[in-house]
Formats: structure tokens, C-alpha cells, sequence
């Protein structure tokens, strides 16, 4: 298992590097910043010590549940330009049901459980935060509240 | 009890700080919000909605009933917008 | 979007250069051999013409379908050793949720509809052919039978 | 007609060989799965139970009762295992 939490830009192939041997399927997801409505970055900020413990803790709760061989979890902090990487979750496991399944889940729990906050930053300077949105809510209590 | 009061995005905006260390015998986080608003304007303007307001005890997400005995962090922030 | 069918290794990091510029979610699915009852490697055979056609036309439907800025499927066939990867498949788009959904879609389809068929090799030599499962088929019919 | 048929997997192994190029006026596949039973014991035996055989007609998955006016490749294989 392996988390990071920094404000350089991470080395997606070196991260890779290794992960999930002996598995049978490896599932990654990487959030990128838009540009959407001439954004020129995002801005984010976060909770230190409660950042690193709580990813900790529900990479080790998806490793346990989805039967993972392998979990990284590596989220950016700080300023992020346009067209950069700001997290990647990557999952591994011995079917596909299971590494698409954890890594679903731990973007579903990341985008409304995890410190940080985001705020847009455009040509003219610092927009507003960025409202926390009810389907991110809706996504995540499909891990608990099963149709 | 000695706690070290954190705020983050907009509610550290509002606050105009990051943290502050304050003396306390609040039982509940809802008795320490009370005591916050108490403070002035900036505080009680920032814990206004307590629907838009998210806390976390020693790090860990709670609730406004959390009781805060042996808590040495309290933390107050926007619902999170990761990833 | 790209279409590789190879016996060599594909190089994963090669492959992802610049794949997804712009959009806000990027999805990798790779398949691995795994170290199954002493399996040293698997065996690969598909059906040249047909496979790069279907490929094709599948990675066209999910990018429609999931509203895909870019879409990228590389399988290999011939012989392939434990621990190396035999397929991936990479999904683009705004949102995470098409992202996963497309991926998820395309390998579940690529499981039962395109045109490999595989044979497991021991130490002892050749096996039997590995046989289709009945869920590889329910997983497909997800997409076209929602719950 | 002339058509190229091709087989893949146990079905290939089975019959010997992976292609072979027939002339036959068989409206559909289901009569020309019929006209290759009738060639002899390795395509009796390999098309003997055809719920575990797929076809594709010029390399589109298909059936037994898909027509064969003008279709030049006609391919029959186990259900696939890919991915």
C-alpha cells in the first residue's frame, strides 16, 4: 500500500513501477484539472495529519473489502495548472470486478470524505470554492446503501 | 481543557486564521460552536450554517453531538471537495 | 482513439503519452497472466481481420455512448508469460462516472465478443483451452438489460 | 459460391486445419454446418454440438440462421475468452 500526499506533480510511470505483481487485473484512475470556463488552475487546500491518517485508513478498508492485492492513493495539494494530474488511485487485484469496484469506491469516498478543498483559479485571480455537489454525496452511499 | 480550534477553505477566510488555541470546558462540539459564536462577529458569521459546516475531532470526521472530553483538535471546514 | 493488436509487449507508459489532454478523467484497465496452478504462460489466438474490425467498432460505441474524448484498447495475442500484461484498455472524458462506466463496458465486452481465445501453458506443456464463463456473459448483458 | 471457411481454437484442431475454401450453394449456415458434417468424421465430430460453437459470416458475429448470399468468409469457433 502506498499513500502520497505532496504538492509536486507525481511520476505516474514511476508510481506504477511494480504495482500489483502477481495480480490479474490493475485498474487506474487519474483526475485531471479542465479548462473549463478559462480556468487557469485549481488551488487545493487540505487538512495535514488528518489528510494522510484518513486516506490510510479507507486504502487499508478498500484493500480489505475488494480483496486487493495492491492500493495506491497519491493526491496533490497546493496549486495544479490546467491539464495537470491532481490525484490517482490505482487498484489491484485478482479479477477485474474487484480492482474496478475498490477504485470506484475510493473516488467516490475521496471526493466527499477525504480534506481537501478546492478553489478555481482564473486569469483575473482566485474564483470561489467549489460547492460540494449532492451526486458525489448520492455516489458514495451506493457502498452502503446497495440497490 | 486546552483545544486547538483548525478552519480550512472558506471558514479559515472567515475566521481570518488558521487556528487558535482556547481554553474550554464545552461537553459537546455543539457547546464549543456556541462558545465560538460568543467570540464575535467574524466567528459567528462563519459558523452561521451549520449545515454548510463540516467538523472533525482529533482528526476524525463527527458529528455537532461528538462529545469532546480528552480532544485536544477541533477542526471546522466546508463539506470536502477532493479528488 | 487507437487500436493496438500485437504480440509484443505494449509499453504502457508509450502508450499514455498525451492520452486524455483536456479531459478531467482518465480510467486504465490492464489485464495480467497471474501465477494461477503452477501456469507459466497463456496462449493467445485470435482472428486477424476480424479482431482489429470489432476492436474498432466496440471502441467507437463506447466513446459514443459514454461521451469519450479518447479511448484506446491494445491486446496482445501469441504466447504470454506469468505476470504480463495481455490487454489494457484506457477511457477519457469529463466526468469520472463515464470514465469508469466505459472501460467497465469495454472490458466486459472484450471478455466475450471479440475474437481471442485462450489456452493455458504449464510447465508440463500445453493445456486445455480456458472455457467461457457464464458471468463474463451476465457482466455483458448489464449494458443492455439494466437493472 | 465459393467460400473461404475458417476455424479457430479446439475447432481448428479438431478439423486439421485452420481455413479451408469449399464451393457450396448453402442458403444459410445452419446448411452449411450441415454440408461439412457430411464431409467426414473431424468436422462431424468438431460441429456436433453447436450451442458450444459461434459463427461470424465475413467477420461479423452471427448465426445459424443468417443467410449466405454473397458472403465470402464464413468462421466457426468456441465462444471467446479474451481480455
Amino acid at each position: 500500500m502506498r499513500i502520497l500526499v505532496q504538492t509536486e506533480p507525481f511520476d505516474a510511470t514511476a508510481l506504477m513501477q511494480g504495482f500489483g505483481a502477481g495480480a490479474g487485473a490493475v485498474v487506474t484512475f487519474t483526475g485531471l484539472v479542465r479548462d473549463d470556463d478559462g480556468l487557469v488552475a485549481l488551488e487545493i487546500e487540505h487538512y495535514p495529519g488528518m489528510t494522510e491518517a484518513s486516506l490510510t485508513r479507507h486504502a487499508q478498508a478498500a484493500a480489505e473489502r475488494f480483496a486487493l492485492s495492491d492500493v495506491l492513493v497519491a493526491h496533490r495539494h497546493g496549486r495544479i495548472a490546467v491539464g495537470e494530474p491532481i490525484m490517482m488511485v490505482a487498484t489491484a487485484a485478482r479479477h477485474r470486478r474487484e480492482a474496478f469496484d475498490a477504485a470506484d469506491f475510493l473516488m467516490d469516498w475521496l471526493k466527499s470524505r477525504a480534506p481537501f478543498w478546492k478553489r478555481e483559479i482564473g486569469a483575473e485571480g482566485p474564483r470561489g470554492w467549489v460547492v460540494a455537489k449532492d451526486t458525489d454525496e448520492a455516489a458514495l452511499d451506493r457502498w452502503t446503501n446497495p440497490q | 481543557m486546552t483545544l486547538d480550534i483548525l478552519y480550512f477553505a472558506w471558514l479559515r477566510e472567515r475566521i481570518g486564521a488558521p487556528r487558535e488555541q482556547i481554553e474550554t470546558s464545552a461537553a459537546t462540539v455543539r457547546d464549543l460552536v456556541a462558545e465560538l459564536v460568543a467570540r464575535g462577529e467574524r466567528h459567528a458569521a462563519a459558523l452561521s450554517d451549520l449545515g454548510a459546516v463540516r467538523v472533525a475531532v482529533d482528526q476524525v470526521l463527527s458529528d455537532l453531538d461528538a462529545p469532546l472530553g480528552g480532544a485536544r483538535e477541533v477542526a471546522f471546514f466546508p463539506p470536502m471537495t477532493g479528488g
